[in-house]
């Protein structure tokens, strides 16, 4: 038992400190791509090809002071962006990166995520609440209505994989795929898959679907008031979600650590950036959705197409079981 | 073509001219008491015609306040004009039949200090509200110089004997003035 | 029937972001617009329109060939230029006698005001470049000058005498020194 | 803890009380600006909110007010020039043409033939950057990023070549009253000849990465109708007009300078929405163009400036003038009168965004706050020029 505990220390340490490493090498990716699309260097100043842009930035943002307006509550004001930075360490204690490669071995993996994800929501309601600001109101208005919506389609796709694999287990869906990409889930899923990624732009509040902070309607949206660190926390906390979301994509349907020649967790990270690269390609690419329209394509599309699949892939799981028992 | 004096028919006018379009940019100038404004306006609105602006022109015996009319579907271009005097310059709104002379209307007022009697809400549009009370392109009196000197007189097809703003002074100054009121 | 072909639709909708994709993804790889300033300058600078300066005179490339009639501060929109005329010089006695004699018998004096001005001051702040004075100066003694690196710690250092800034230039060329670095132009 | 029900607390400022004082109860009285993102400047619309559904919205206008018509009055009319590209930053040259052109038109001016070309040229030029700069806010608007970033490498290759001969990039006072300040040079005219085919080859990227966007026609489609009905009643002109099928330009309906000699199209759109002013603004952009192409091939020899032309100290002759030009955003009237006098006597300007914009709190009414965001950004709003 000890050792366990002394494990999950040194994993909690280690993610803390990768989830601040991770969030500058994100902003860093984010500023070089939008820079490169946008035919622009990006940020190349401050160190060579302007690798420590963010860590500058981030020093900056620390450095900077800590304002809270009139009549703000202070308590959940400052309570925000903690809440919604630190369900986010918890997220990466199940993601096995390679074979026994993980902080916590749970068989309820998936289910934790899952959960702790969901508390996102509240973090940005507060924010949006306690600032005591028109705009952030709004923001965590929409902020409530998008994520609890997204969460459902989310749900249900990542069930069908579990049913596939049988388990909520995150090493053993990965377990269960194989080397190569016709093993990988995606291939008996395609269809979770897309309705996965749809709903996490939904669920990270990405472009084009980050409409609690749609700065061209709500300036800022929920993070309106905050600066310094206040609003790094949420920075971080954006995208540390993101790389959540992407493990876990990576872990459910692209066949976790498994791939040819290379060790185990290098084509994890490889698999996670791919599809980060994407998300990121998705924002500087597309406008933003309309509310009504993104909750219509939550409501209308997204959740009786998870829903026909979840009944598809039951049936058949059933269907195979039958046969195996025959 | 609807010419602008078939349109006013039955309304009372101080002054309606033809005006010469490759000159001044108008094909029709008209005066009009204040009391058939809307009335002229509803014609126009109902024959399709659109607002252009509203202006005010602070001259020698008022504020002319204009509002130029054009058509989207063939040229020319309407001048109405309602004299406002310097004392009580009240002029009816027209913005219940242009809405687009509500914010026109708002700025003649900021400029001039035109009321626009019936108009919705009457308050600075481009100007601070604390400076309400000064109209930056009111003139000063002596400054102020007659509207015959330099408003197109055109081509009269109807004058009011009782509007004598547009009519040349006595023979001797008009001609020394030289401007278009000689010419036309 | 129909819901198919709504299907369908929907289904050609969604590969319009795929062609989105395709054309930011195109520009990623390929080159960038932008000039990276300090190390690199824009090529159209030779068309920029710079704080207005005199021209030197034919003789004298440092003395302004403005005649200090005072047109340009007349034309000026923005009212931001103020000639100084310079004063006669003070007449020697001899010229004194002279011109004395001269009055007395009637005859036309020649001035011996120079005619450059003393001072040419320039309020480069209120200037909106115009042209208006240039067009307008019987001498064509005014320019746009070509300093693009103009700038200045307060309103004040915009604020400069025109003689003075081409007496200075008169300076920098005798010191044999290039007077701008030479700035490597780039496409785009 | 229910601080938003306290309407005390934000009483506001004279416009949010006046527009306060007919407010629901429980709705959220909103200051979208003036500095906000999406209002293009310095533009504050107060809006009434029920949820995310807009009651009433309500233009305060004025943050940019410069009293260009007084200044008009303290200054020759050669001298007024420049204020006239500093009125629209967006299509300076057109309001420039404006004024310029009811000058010449109460003088009785006649401007030399190579003059008009010239200054067809660099206001079709001008007017596509001004659609670019549109284009790209406007998508910002809607929340893609990188638009703006492509029109705007475009639209440096506009300012390179005006800067040629105006040598300025934005704020333009290039016409003078009987032709142009100067001739277009030869390096201009390739650059020109250059621009053209390039500009065309970027139109169909234009079409991919946004015009045919499925998320963007969403967002656009059907959004904010404007009727021609309402148009006419607000004196609605430019795009947003045409965008509502009314074919109307001031290029063909009130012919200048050698508009008449040029052979292009104006575009209208029969669909009235966000999307029909859209395709009209994009369509434009070919027609310049085309305008463009044929200037410079029709192009005579001659003088750009008329023998004679008016000095600062020049004394407009006693009369009234009206001329109006096309814009980028529509109809630009300049009224001037002269009293005979050292300066103009009045001078109206007459700005196509206001009275566009002043449609703005009919149309949005009961729009989602999105959608009204999307409206504002199509009717292609200059703030200077409506606050003039």
């Amino acid at each position: 038992m000890p050792a366990e505990l002394i494990r999950i220390l040194i994993g909690l340490v280690a993610v803390a400190l990768s989830v601040g490493l991770i969030g500058l090498v994100m902003v860093w990716v984010e500023r070089k791509v939008a820079g490169h699309v946008q035919r622009r260097p990006g940020p190349y100043e401050v160190g060579p090809y302007g690798l420590l842009q963010p860590l500058a930035d981030a020093l900056k943002l620390v450095g900077k002071q800590l304002f809270m307006p009139d009549n703000a509550d202070p308590i959940l004001f400052w309570l925000a962006p903690v809440l919604s930075f630190l369900p986010v360490l918890l997220l990466f204690l199940p993601l096995p990166l390679g074979d026994g490669l993980y902080t916590m071995d749970i068989n309820l993996g998936l289910l934790l995520i899952l959960a702790f994800s969901g508390l996102a929501v509240l973090s940005l309601l507060l924010g949006g609440w306690a600032s005591n600001n028109k705009y952030g109101l709004l923001g965590a208005a929409r902020a409530v209505a998008q994520s609890v919506a997204y969460e459902i389609p989310l749900l249900l796709s990542v069930l069908a994989v579990a049913f596939v694999s049988g388990s909520l287990d995150l090493a053993t869906v990965v377990k269960e795929q194989g080397t190569w990409p016709w093993n990988w889930n995606i291939m008996t899923q395609p269809l979770a898959f897309l309705i996965y990624i749809v709903s996490a732009l939904g669920e990270t509040n990405r472009a084009p679907f980050d409409l609690p902070e749609a700065e061209s309607e709500l300036t800022a949206g929920f993070h309106t008031e905050y600066s310094g660190m206040g609003f790094g926390l949420f920075f971080l906390a954006e995208y540390a979600n993101m790389v959540v979301v992407c493990s876990v994509a990576t872990v459910l349907f692209l066949g976790g650590w498994h791939g040819p020649v290379l060790p185990g967790p290098v084509w994890f990270v490889l698999k996670v950036s791919l599809l980060m690269l994407l998300l990121v390609f998705f924002r500087w690419t597309y406008p933003r959705v309309r509310f009504d329209q993104l909750l219509n394509i939550n409501w209308k599309w997204l959740m009786p197409l998870a829903v026909a699949n979840l009944m598809l892939t039951a049936f058949f799981v059933k269907l195979a079981q039958y046969a195996v028992v025959k | 073509m609807n010419s602008l004096d078939a349109l006013l028919k039955g309304i009372p006018l101080d002054y309606l001219a033809a005006c010469d379009y490759a000159k001044t940019g108008q094909t029709w100038q008209a005066f009009l008491p204040a009391g058939s404004l809307v009335k002229a306006a509803e014609r126009l609105l109902a024959a399709d015609w659109h607002l252009e602006d509203i202006a005010a022109l602070d001259c020698f015996e008022g504020y002319v306040v204009t509002y130029h009319f054009a058509h989207f579907d063939q040229p020319g271009r309407a001048t109405l004009r309602v004299v406002a005097p310097h004392d009580a310059p009240h002029v009816p709104s027209i913005s219940a039949v242009f809405d687009g002379a509500l914010w026109h209307e708002r700025e003649t007022r900021d400029f001039h200090g035109v009321i626009f009697d019936g108009h919705p809400n009457l308050i600075p549009l481009l100007l601070d509200p604390d400076m309400a009370e000064c109209f930056p392109l009111r003139k000063d009196p002596k400054s102020r110089v007659k509207m015959r000197e330099f408003l197109e007189a055109g081509e009269v097809l109807y004058q009011n004997p009782s509007f004598t703003f547009m009519t040349p002074d006595a023979p001797a100054v008009s001609q020394e003035s030289g401007g278009t009121a000689a010419t036309a | 029937m129909n819901a198919i072909k709504e299907a369908f639709k929907t289904v050609s909708d969604l590969w319009s972001l795929m062609v989105g994709l395709k054309v930011t993804g195109k520009y990623f790889l390929e080159p960038q617009r932008t000039v990276r300033y300090p190390w690199k300058a824009v090529s159209n600078l030779d068309t920029y329109k710079g704080h207005l300066e005199l021209v030197g005179g034919m003789k004298d490339p440092f003395k302004p060939r403005c005649i200090s009639c005072g047109m340009c501060a007349l034309a000026c929109p923005s009212h931001c230029l103020t000639v100084v005329k310079k004063k006669a010089p003070k007449p020697t006695p001899e010229e004194e006698k002279a011109l004395a004699e001269a009055k007395a018998s009637g005859e036309k004096t020649k001035d011996k005001t120079p005619k450059d001005p003393e001072q040419f001051l320039y309020d480069y702040t209120l200037c909106s470049l115009c042209g208006t004075c240039m067009e307008n100066c019987p001498a064509g003694a005014l320019r746009f000058s070509k300093n693009v690196y103009m700038a200045g710690y307060s309103r004040n250092d915009f604020q400069f005498d025109l003689v003075l800034k081409l007496r200075e230039s008169d300076a920098r060329a005798t010191k044999a020194e290039p007077a701008a670095p030479a700035a490597e132009t780039s496409e785009a | 803890m229910t601080r938003y029900a306290d309407m005390g607390q934000v009483a506001g400022d004279f416009y949010t009380e006046n527009f306060a004082q007919t407010a629901q109860e429980g709705s959220l009285i909103l200051n979208l600006g003036p500095q906000h993102p999406s209002t293009h400047g310095v533009l504050r619309v107060i809006v009434e909110l029920d949820g995310e559904y807009v009651l009433r919205a309500d233009p305060v206008l004025g943050y940019l007010h410069r009293m260009h018509e007084k200044m008009a009055e303290v200054k020759t009319a050669a001298q007024f020039i420049p204020n006239m590209g500093r009125v629209d930053y967006g299509h300076a040259l057109a309001w420039n043409w404006a004024f310029v052109g009811a000058v010449e038109k109460l003088a009785g001016i006649e401007v030399p033939e190579r003059a008009e070309y010239v200054r067809t040229i660099t206001c079709e030029l001008n007017r596509i950057a001004s659609h670019l700069l549109w284009w790209g806010a406007y998508l910002l608007d809607l929340g893609a990023f990188t638009p703006i970033m492509y029109a705007f490498d475009d639209r440096e290759k506009i300012l390179d070549i005006l800067q040629v001969p105006t040598g300025s990039r934005l704020t333009y006072s290039y016409f003078r009253i009987g032709g142009v300040a100067q001739d277009l040079n030869e390096d201009c005219f390739s650059r020109i000849k250059a621009f053209i085919p390039w500009m065309r080859s970027r139109l169909p990227m234009y079409k991919d990465l946004v015009s045919d966007n499925i998320i963007l026609r969403k967002r656009i489609e059907g959004v904010g109708p404007i009727e021609p009905e309402l148009c006419r009643r607000y004196g609605a002109t430019g795009p947003v007009a045409r965008g509502s099928g009314i074919n109307f330009d001031v290029r063909r309906a009130e012919p200048y300078s050698v508009y008449p000699k040029l052979d292009f199209e104006i575009p209208t759109s029969p669909l009235m929405d966000a999307r029909g002013r859209y395709d009209v603004r994009m369509i434009e952009i070919e027609q310049s163009l085309r305008i463009i192409e044929q200037c410079v091939e029709m192009m005579p020899e001659g003088d750009t400036l008329v023998k004679g032309a008016p000095k600062p100290s020049w004394k407009v002759p006693k009369g009234e003038a009206y001329f109006a030009v096309e814009g980028g955003r529509g109809k630009i009237g300049v009224h001037v009168v002269s009293d005979g006098g050292k300066n103009l006597y009045r001078t109206k300007l007459r700005a196509p965004g206001f009275s566009n914009l002043s449609l703005f709190a009919e149309v949005s009414r009961g729009t989602i706050l999105a959608d009204a965001v999307a409206i504002l950004g199509s009717l292609d709003l200059i703030i200077p020029e409506i606050d003039r």
